[in-house]
């Protein structure tokens, strides 16, 4: 039994940690305003460092990263407040690419790919039903589709036969359709409308197994948040005075943090938990994470106060990639409803 | 016991409504609706006012000498309330309820003429200065200080969370006339022109994208003497009548339940595609109905504590203690209300669109629903429903110790 | 608009607080340690003072009461801590007998009567099954009779031709068998098997109305109960000294004790609801009171440390009959859900 | 990272689970599951006891020289969690897990061959004196004088809370020796023997009609002056370390989770003949259902919470500041527990028996069954668990000063 980080992980703790310094509220605003919200330099640096490479499997040129070595990233990226979508942009495509001519330059950061399983009106199915694949063309609307205004292609979920394929979409063919809207935390993604565009694919992925360690991973960055929320008002509170005191001389203060620092931990736990068990029910883990989270931010925004509420501190941002996560692939609600229906 | 209006004021609520069917036009009710931070902005705003200012039933907490209706409290709760269930605009508050009523009370006869026919005519637009960076809800901390040169004040300093400082070309601030005095007797209660060089405006944006409230800072500002409110030393006072009055008859529950009936609606309409394996529409899915169901049990009940409030305040007697419960029962309630409607929408509640207004033409193409774009700046707006005008944290402490005993 | 109770209101409360003056956890213990639990003296004491007649029509005998009326003796019995089952045995034969024979006797207080509802494994389930009646007699078991071990006579929820029908049947008489058991407020249940007793019926009580009052009576009841653990609670913290200084001292309780205050006043409006809108749903209400009763109970006993948790305080015993109630004809979470799907 | 056990783990975890399956008997764990109080009673453990005794395994955080195991903290883990998972019943932890490790630490050898083995063979049963009337958890606040006479401590006050005081023969108390220092500094820890005519015990019976805990009190009790356990003035150190002990290594989620697969069990057969609609059995209502995930997600995290703590100590580095959570954590997440039981049964669960055991020929009959029987008087005497060894209040308050550093 161990659950210490090994050398590797370390490294690549280290590496999002550089990567991220530095990194201020102003850039972090300047990179969400260029147009599709990611900043392609910055994105090809993260590339280089192999941290997307670290999602492939290693007889596709990646590095074959363990579930740990990925959840370490994730967490460290939720812990930095990265702005960079790895898990959207980089995880997820690195492994439903495996085997396909656009995973190197995916990997290396030259090619940006947006995952497009959303559709309108279907909440969280992942089923195919409104985009469909016909000889080879593809046609329908998706939506969600997250880093979708500055995707190159576009890995897409389509009917096919009656089942659900993946197949890849140039997304700057006539016949795709890419309306950016702004989301929660501070990202953009697409509405996108197929009009008989070409398809390669379908892809070999797993697309249920990539889903499940993509909640894995959300989840981990979801422990990487609620970490730095809990230190940055641990911190607050030491400092901040107020009626002649500081505030974290308030008893009730005092035990509002016990109670984070206890949910903190829970959440550390249970994605530890994930990570070494294969068998655990990751959608369901992921809700258990989400909810207490979500609490967290809450009470990070309410302990600061009216700063909390501003967009200059990072609290809110947390608040909201927070709440962005706990609904990637199902939000908590649902996921403990299955899983009790499962049981 | 019965919970019923008496019949006067059944006929009352029966002029008000058809009032708001006549004059509550589409472009006013998508505009209030359409605007997810707490204030509704100035356009809206004033288009309603000039309305209601036409009709005699603008600045209702104001005495009739002074240009109020002369309502009863069972009166001034029917009005808000058909008014919440039709999606009327919210009122610059600033003005009407909390400054208006101080010059009625404290101002001298020269000052009321100067300033009460102004907030009426929309011509003054208020913003308060109340708290100062640093201080949070400890108002007593008052730095801000205001000196006494000639026949006006200067004024240096700077406040925080001045809501609509932007918009306003006056503020009421609590300024430290004497430094030499203790915390709370040195202050005082001034009225100062925003339109000067020696003040300036810095906007917050909320996470929410929301410019709504400013840090307004005082750089040699200068206002007439006569722009002070009683007396110098006095402000503590005045500050305390302004809450209390606040505190009297409320009708937050009304708002709170027609807002759990839009998403009741919202529900039968939002197709289920989730995993949890309900089918149909959301409203069958166990968890949003029993939190909606839940929720609707709580305001309800919150609405009959505010009606226990109000059939006191009508037989002249004073309001119970439940007074001190409103704030914090509505505001925690209107949290879960929030956050329930962006649980509704699924992916659609994500969107957080970055620019404004979220009405009429200049509004941004929704995803799925306007209801759906507005879920989630609400939600994060509400965040602060808890922490300005006292965080419940305050609010708790003092409750504990004024009406528990503690 | 009034919520002030009137004249008579007054009078029924004051007569219920004088009921109950002096009975101190003692005489609770004694009258509860008798065969059956109640003591047949009190019983017909309180019977004298009225208050079982209230609840019979005035053509019965009774005295009519409003639910206003019942509503107030319910909260007072709540605050006052009474041991006497005045719900179970008191206001629901007094309604359910209308037009009986029997009901003088019972107004009177010389009969005891229970109402015999629940079946082995039916949950809350209100339509009879198990019970059946044929040519006049009636079979099958029932269990949480409250006042079973004490009562002269039975009225029961039978299966009569597909509908469920009530029957009146004597305690005594050979064909019934009454085995007692203790219950969490202390008092004594009955699980009752009929033997083709003879019974007297149908009666023309209108159950299911019935039983909507009782939803309403119980949540009257916890309410007052409620109110009495905050009133105890919030005089126990400004006495009991703890770390130097009164417990009351502490912010985190002060805290906890403005959102039992909260609740409590919330709970109290719920009731005034119930009882001045005649639509309002009783189940859901009564489910909101009892959440929110229970976690006032939890604080009480917490906060009473040690103490709360024994016997000799009235503090468990006011916990005790919460949740009692608050699973009488169905608990919080299958109300609130059957509330939630009906809407 | 791995959550796997070494190869030497593993197969000492089939060793006790061949003891557990050979020894363990229907008596036993009939006792152990039908007990709704803390501690299992004496005639059930003083069985087990023996057993263990006999095989080496019952004094498992003594050192080896003083009888214990010298088991490695995984060791200890893996035992604890496969008593829980077979139901085993609980031990006289008074004895062998709080008094007995301080008199292995602080003890002369006269003090240890004395009261040692018979500890271990059951021959003395012990309780605790911490606690004093109108204190709570304020330990500092002892009263109870100890007043040395020639070669004799005269004892008088008393003790409150004191469980199983009426099976006990002996005392460990903490007592006033010194009333002329500062309040920690005159205490003494002291072992007191119960059969004598200074000594009265009175019942405190719980809201569950469980007799388990006491007043005790002293008048002019005596004890020898060597059975003074360290120096006059340590014992308020001498408890530090005994909370401290209790505070390494814990193994409280495997039980939780047992129960919690009790609950399922119970709720796969328990029917559903409620208003909700759901049909078939209780596993089928969302709200029990979803309670039933909840828990066991917070369970299952919370047992990775003790398995990072003991992968610590298992390296030999002290454990993590998460120790401070334990005690907090499953204590809310028993009681939580303990209530979805009592909600499971309906009205079965409301069933409350006067008389005790609530197992073997004596026990009363149960309606529906023995589970639903035990749940209601397992809820209320579990709500003692957030009051019991520092209330939780008390320990937030001890987790912000010494973890997080408020």
């Amino acid at each position: 039994m161990n659950f210490d980080l090994d050398e590797n992980q370390e490294l690549f703790k280290a590496a999002v940690e550089r990567f991220c310094s530095g990194q201020d509220m102003a850039a972090r605003r300047a990179a969400r305003a260029l147009p599709g919200g990611i900043d392609r330099a910055r994105w090809q640096e993260l590339a280089e460092l192999g941290l997307i490479g670290l999602a492939a499997g290693e007889d596709d040129g990646g590095m074959g990263g363990s579930h740990g070595d990925l959840a370490v990233v994730a967490q460290a990226l939720g812990h930095a407040q990265a702005v960079e979508p790895w898990l959207e942009c980089g995880f997820l495509p690195a492994r439903l690419l495996a085997g396909s001519a656009h995973l190197e330059s995916v990997i290396a950061g030259e090619k940006l790919a947006a995952f497009a399983f959303a559709e309108p009106g279907r909440r969280f199915a992942v089923e195919a039903q409104g985009v469909k694949v016909r000889g080879g063309k593809l046609s329908g609307t998706k939506q969600f589709v997250l880093g979708g205004g500055a995707a190159d292609v576009f890995v897409v979920t389509a009917e096919d036969g009656g089942k659900t394929a993946l197949y890849v979409v140039d997304a700057k063919a006539a016949e795709v359709e890419v309306r950016p809207y702004p989301v929660a935390d501070g990202g953009v993604a697409a509405i996108v409308t197929f009009h008989d565009a070409a398809a390669q694919g379908p892809l070999s992925a797993d697309l249920g197994a990539v889903i499940e360690e993509a909640r894995l991973l959300a989840a981990a960055e979801m422990v990487g948040i609620a970490q730095r929320l809990f230190a940055d008002t641990l911190e607050y509170l030491k400092t901040r005075e107020q009626f002649g005191q500081p505030l974290g001389r308030f008893q009730v203060l005092q035990h509002r943090m016990v109670d984070v620092y206890a949910r903190v931990e829970s959440i550390q736990s249970a994605v530890l938990r994930a990570l070494l068990q294969p068998e655990a029910p990751m959608a369901a883990i992921k809700a258990h994470v989400a909810e207490n989270a979500i609490w967290v931010g809450h009470q990070a925004v309410q302990l600061h106060g009216g700063m909390g509420m501003s967009d200059e501190l990072g609290v809110g941002h947390g608040l909201k990639r927070i709440v962005l996560l706990s609904k990637l692939f199902g939000d908590p609600a649902s996921d403990i409803l299955d899983y009790a229906r499962a049981a | 016991m019965d919970m019923d209006f008496a019949p006067e004021d059944l006929a009352f609520q029966k002029e008000v409504r058809a009032f708001l069917d006549d004059k509550l036009n589409a472009r006013l009710r998508e505009g209030a609706a359409g605007t997810p931070s707490v204030f509704t902005e100035p356009d809206i705003t004033r288009e309603w006012q000039a309305i209601l200012a036409e009709k005699g039933w603008l600045a209702t907490s104001w005495p009739v000498e002074d240009g109020g209706p002369g309502w009863t409290p069972t009166q001034k709760y029917i009005f808000e309330k058909e008014c919440a269930i039709a999606g009327a605009p919210s009122l610059p508050i600033l003005g009407l309820r909390l400054v208006g009523p101080v010059i009625c009370h404290f101002g001298t006869p020269e000052q009321k003429a100067r300033f009460l026919p102004r907030i009426i005519s929309g011509e003054d637009y208020w913003c308060q200065g109340y708290s100062e960076p640093g201080a949070g809800s400890d108002l007593a901390a008052v730095k801000t200080r205001a000196e006494r040169v000639g026949d006006k004040y200067v004024v240096n300093g700077s406040k925080i969370w001045t809501t609509h400082a932007h918009h306003a070309n006056w503020i009421f601030a609590l300024v430290r006339t004497d430094p030499s005095v203790q915390k709370q007797r040195g202050i005082s209660f001034l009225l100062i022109p925003m339109e000067q060089p020696g003040v300036s405006v810095s906007p917050i944006v909320t996470m929410a994208n929301d410019h709504e409230v400013n840090a307004t800072f005082f750089d040699n500002a200068e206002t007439p003497a006569d722009n002070l409110i009683g007396e110098e030393g006095q402000g503590w006072t005045i500050a305390k009548f302004l809450l209390e009055n606040e505190r009297g008859g409320s009708c937050a529950a009304p708002a709170l339940l027609a807002k759990l009936d839009r998403i009741e609606r919202w529900a039968r309409e939002e197709a289920s595609g989730s995993g949890s394996g309900s089918g149909g529409t959301m409203i069958h899915d166990p968890n949003i109905s029993q939190r909606l169901a839940r929720l609707r049990l709580e305001a309800q009940a919150f609405e009959v504590t505010e009606l226990r409030i109000l059939a006191e305040l009508a037989k002249g007697r004073p309001a119970g203690p439940q007074t001190s419960l409103v704030k914090l029962t509505s505001s925690n309630l209107r949290q879960q209300i929030d956050e329930l409607a962006v649980d509704l929408f699924g992916y659609e509640g994500l969107q957080l669109p970055v620019t404004r207004p979220l009405y009429g033409n200049e509004a941004p193409e929704y995803v799925g629903s306007r209801a759906a774009q507005l879920s989630m700046p609400a939600y994060l707006n509400g965040r602060a429903y808890t922490i300005f005008g006292g965080s419940d944290e305050v609010q708790k402490t003092i409750i504990a110790k004024q009406v528990l005993g503690l």
